[in-house]
């Protein structure tokens, strides 16, 4: 078992005929993620490499019983596609794009939320599950192995870095989530947590954090207040000066708040083990799990 | 992107809030003109940058008519003011704003944000004006009053009418407050702001006058706005983070002496941080992205060359969809260009990793790879302390 | 409120929807100068008329070069249409629209209403255009795709692509028809309507085309649209209908010979029925409302008493805000102007009735009230088949 | 027991200090009705005739415990008190108001639901439970005597008439309302029928339907399949011509719809006793009850 995608998810991709949305489409497949279509106004009746188009994400899951949607389309009209997903029926959307206004991803989140359904993103690597070889995202596949240690971050590359070193550490992942570097996006920290208490295939979790925002907070005080299983955290950001956003929109200092340092300070109260040196998590997690 | 004070209280006029009377000054003689044509007893001269505590720094002067107003003008226009926000070098001030002083019944605090627990925009008000909404929230988070605007259904007068009567009983200062709620919300929602503030909003009389505002965009959502762009004061921003944005790069500047370039604004910051774990000191922030060229590596490459405060080069790349071969390639092109005065020091990982190693080691270039993340940033520091 | 064929046209060019070449004519010499700068070699007239079947009417002639269009155009301008919706009247028509008639490839239909169980705009399309809705939905119900509007979000790009892709596989065409699509709903949420309508939209080469098109405004709605107000075409309306609704009253011509006084519409058309079960025939329906003042009771009296076909009047109210003692003297002020040369027969109930009745025994007027509806109905009819 | 209202409801007036929302303020709490506060911005601490008036609903249900609100505002700023009274936690809101756009009652409908509030009108004489002594409307309460038969209705004299017919057969109402004549409602008559349904004070129901729309449709439906006592019904509107609209927004048959007809039929197959005479329904009723 993993979270949120697995072996019999339908993937779907809207926006399969731009450059993005075929390489990482194929390149998804080519992991082992049943790619099931793919969605460009009238291009239906065309095939990307043997996966078909559709004019809609409605015919799209008419015909393949799609429940999973990937994203890559342009920020400027990026709310649509969310919303035509919701409208579909897709349960698990995973939003690649970055740059889309704040305000667009608010209203969108608005009805995902409504409708009861998951974003996961903007502004993300995605979601992959190696135990299950399924991966919807951008993240290299190769560096990840089957394991036991849920992954969650607001960054990507720092993700790869982590993941890397847990699999030469011999550790693997039961599912790795990139939450996304926006301001707002669809799932948080804590959404992702309660996931991970309920599965099976998760016998610890690294949490990779950052400054701005107060979701390592929250995550917090879910782990101190639910959570029953090891955490180790690493937050990114101590050097980072107040009022300057640090290339992710969400990594902004503001009014004394998001600070690393609080942060850091709610998560060791909360019993997470929090590392200093981004180097050691790998280490540290190989040892918690003996 | 934020805009100067004039400019906000020109979108806040246009729409039929209250401003004092005033002008914005380029020049002190203006502001003595200005000041006359004002009548009144006292003006405020407030200098025009992007900080907050401008009046603690000195960059507000409050002048009579017998005062030397061309004096005290001249002491700000053209000056760098330093505020706790700006760091030592300050911000230039290239104009002042003139306005009359009004007799102030009452300070209040109005502000837009977009929250991101509820992803909601957020309207906050308070009664206790005048001081900054971190300290009012720190000090009396009882006299804060907020409503929560529903993404589509968007603010409703009702809503507006709720804050108001929080502010006052009277019937009048609150139909003018309603007024005043709305255009700062339809300000920010109709430029993706990420901030919208009127601190204070004073009531004199049966008036209510902003006699300060804030309007903050998010740079995301410009594209919808280029009439907004257009309100951009590039010389309150650094001239190597606008030229690096011009190439798609994040940068900023930072203390140190040791420069980074990293892929990935999370790993950006751990690199940082690791650096500083080492006990050196990192000179600047740069996150080349995630789908960055051979010439935007080589254009990151060539802002370090450029700094003189830098004394080593510190190379962290997780390749995902940034490829190795792409980035030594960037990387070799600057260098050639620039000649190899500085170490370097390059961790590299991901797609492409042999070739791009490849492409370092047939380069001839004295650039030092280390497989071990944690082993490159404390040579990287070492090599900053020898230079 | 209804829009003529022209004017609901003019609303869609005027956002870019393409209509046919043509112009509005109210002479039938510039009919024929219209069509000569068409350079069509087939045109169309079509009576400007508030009614739907106009082609079956003879209201629509399509017409060849070589045709005397003068004659066919004076056939129509300045004549009363009389279509199955009119009634044996008519509508009298001043103008006709003078259009190229265009090659068609496809008919397609395109409506917008505010659907009552969802509470929500709602969309229709359908590739098969040129029939009326209600026709299409009996006969052809599964080919009518239907989008459901949030109310608070509106429609979205996604939507109207669902919808265009139902009636076309072609991306361009597709294009086109959200275009259409998305002007018809912002022309449906924008003026308040009830109803607008393209039908049919055709698809001509790699144009589409709207060549017949609706739009009715919900009349609740015009104080927010005054300009559209201004487009009330009275000419299509019955004078004494008009002349109730300046007073605040709700009138309809029915085509019988008792004329009815009632507040309220369920009372109303209550009363009808009433009248049509002991065989009697209604001469309208009149709504006085629930806030009625005397002079519009009088102004209602006045109506029927001015009408040649009444033969006698019923007065049937249920007092609650309205007072009986007003209607009384409403009724009262109306018959002494008028002279009472009709039997009277009024029911009256509710507030303050005790005062009503006692008004009109002391009128000295031929009232007859009696305190039963039914026996009140009944001799209503008899006192009408007795005239 | 009654529906919707009783002699707990805490009930404010929206627009207490106009001419309308005075007068009807009084009337109700003349019948009997708990009327705890008002609503006119700027008017906070000022009385209409001894009931306290408050800037804001919010206000007004903090003070009072609110929970009902009666609305009296100008049909072209109504959708605003509806969202008000939603937002402040009330749960039955009754709207007065006639000439509202529909596409601004559907809009505040819309959050109503969303909210599970309960939205009767606009353009409606409101609600009355004579056991309860309990009025939130316009309807002229002597009329009305305690006892066991529901009324629901579209129209608001055609009820009072119906309602009198049933006091003068000397067969009390448990709770009487108008749905409200407008082509966009908040209640239908399924809504009250389910609530009537289980209302052991109600043991048959008098249904008042009229032209347009279907909501007399699928009461019939509803009728045939869940309820289970006796339905009176009698529908306005047989002699209506096609197109025309009948006083009420509501009542106009569009496209062979909506007719007098239909709904008797319908009415009729479902059990329920459908009255031609109007004049009749009373007897009827009081012939069933025994």
């Amino acid at each position: 078992m993993a979270i949120l995608v697995n072996k019999e998810s339908r993937v779907i991709c809207q926006g399969i005929t731009g450059k993005n949305g075929t390489f990482h489409s194929l390149a998804c497949r080519d992991y082992g993620t049943n790619m099931v279509g793919g969605v460009t106004p009238g291009k239906q009746g065309e095939y990307v490499d043997g996966i078909p188009v559709f004019n809609t994400v409605w015919a799209a899951v008419k015909e393949t019983g799609a429940n999973v949607s990937l994203i890559f389309v342009p920020a400027a009209h990026a709310m649509d596609p969310i919303l035509e997903a919701v409208d579909a029926g897709i349960e698990v959307i995973v939003c690649i794009t970055e740059g889309i206004p704040p305000l667009d991803t608010a209203c969108a989140l608005h009805t995902v939320r409504e409708e009861g359904r998951r974003l996961i993103g903007p502004n993300t690597p995605g979601v992959i599950s190696p135990p299950e070889r399924c991966k919807v995202g951008i993240m290299p596949g190769y560096i990840h192995k089957p394991g036991p240690v849920g992954v969650i971050s607001r960054s990507g590359t720092l993700t790869y870095e982590v993941v890397d070193q847990l699999t030469k550490a011999g550790v693997g992942q039961s599912t790795c989530i990139g939450l996304g570097g926006d301001p707002v996006v669809g799932m948080s920290f804590v959404d992702v947590l309660k996931l991970f208490k309920d599965d099976p295939a998760t016998e610890a979790v690294v949490l990779i954090g950052e400054i701005g925002g107060a979701a390592e907070e929250q995550a917090a005080k879910y782990i101190k207040q639910e959570f029953n299983k090891p955490v180790v955290a690493y937050i990114a950001g101590r050097l980072a000066p107040p009022g300057k956003r640090m290339g992710h929109a969400g990594a902004i200092i503001s009014g004394g708040t998001g600070t690393a340092q609080e942060k850091i300070r709610a998560l060791s109260e909360a019993g997470a083990t929090v590392i200093d040196n981004l180097t050691q998590v790998g280490a540290v997690m190989q040892k918690i799990l003996g | 992107m934020n805009l100067h004070e004039y400019q906000a209280k020109d979108l806040l006029a246009a729409r039929g809030v209250a401003i004092p009377r005033g002008a914005v000054c380029y020049e002190p003689l203006e502001a003595v003109i200005t000041a006359r044509h004002l009548k009144s007893e006292v003006v405020v001269l407030k200098a025009q940058a992007h900080s907050g505590g401008r009046g603690k720094a000195g960059g507000v002067a409050i002048v009579s008519r017998e005062d030397d107003i061309r004096a005290r003008a001249a002491a700000i226009i053209g000056k760098r003011l330093v505020t706790r926000q700006t760091g030592a070098q300050g911000l230039p001030v290239a104009a002042i704003l003139v306005e009359e002083v009004l007799p102030v019944d009452q300070e209040l605090y109005l502000g837009v944000i977009l929250d991101r627990n509820t992803a909601r925009v957020t309207i906050m008000a308070s009664p206790a004006g005048g001081m900054e909404i971190e300290t009012l929230a720190r000090e009396h988070p009882d006299k804060i009053f907020t409503v929560s605007v529903h993404p589509f259904i968007g603010l409703k007068p009702y809503q507006a009418r709720g804050l108001a009567y929080r502010l006052t009983d009277d019937r009048n200062i609150a139909g003018e407050i309603v007024k005043v709620i709305t255009t700062l919300y339809e300000i920010f929602v109709g430029y993706d702001c990420t901030l919208t503030e009127i601190n204070p909003l004073v009531i004199t009389g049966d008036r209510v006058v902003a006699l300060d505002a804030k309007v903050n965009i998010d740079d995301h959502a410009l594209f919808r706005h280029p009439e907004m762009g257009r309100l951009r004061d590039r010389t309150q921003e650094d001239l190597l983070e606008l030229s690096a944005r011009k190439e798609g790069l994040s940068y900023i500047k930072l203390d140190g002496n040791i420069g980074c370039i990293v892929n990935g604004a999370g790993l950006a910051m751990a690199t940082l941080d690791l650096i500083a774990l080492h006990h050196g000191a990192p000179a600047n922030f740069l996150d080349v992205g995630g789908g960055a060229s051979e010439q935007a590596i080589a254009d990151a490459m060539s802002i370090l060359l450029e700094d003189k405060r830098v004394k080593a080069v510190f190379i962290n790349i997780f390749g995902g969809i940034l490829r190795c071969d792409v980035l030594a390639r960037g990387v070799i092109k600057a260098l050639n260009r620039y000649g190899a005065r500085l170490p370097v020091i390059a961790r590299i990982e991901g797609t492409n990793i042999d070739i791009g190693k490849q492409l370092f080691e047939d380069s001839g270039l004295p650039i030092q790879m280390i497989p071990s993340l944690d082993e490159a940033a404390k040579l990287a520091v070492e090599a900053a302390q020898a230079a």
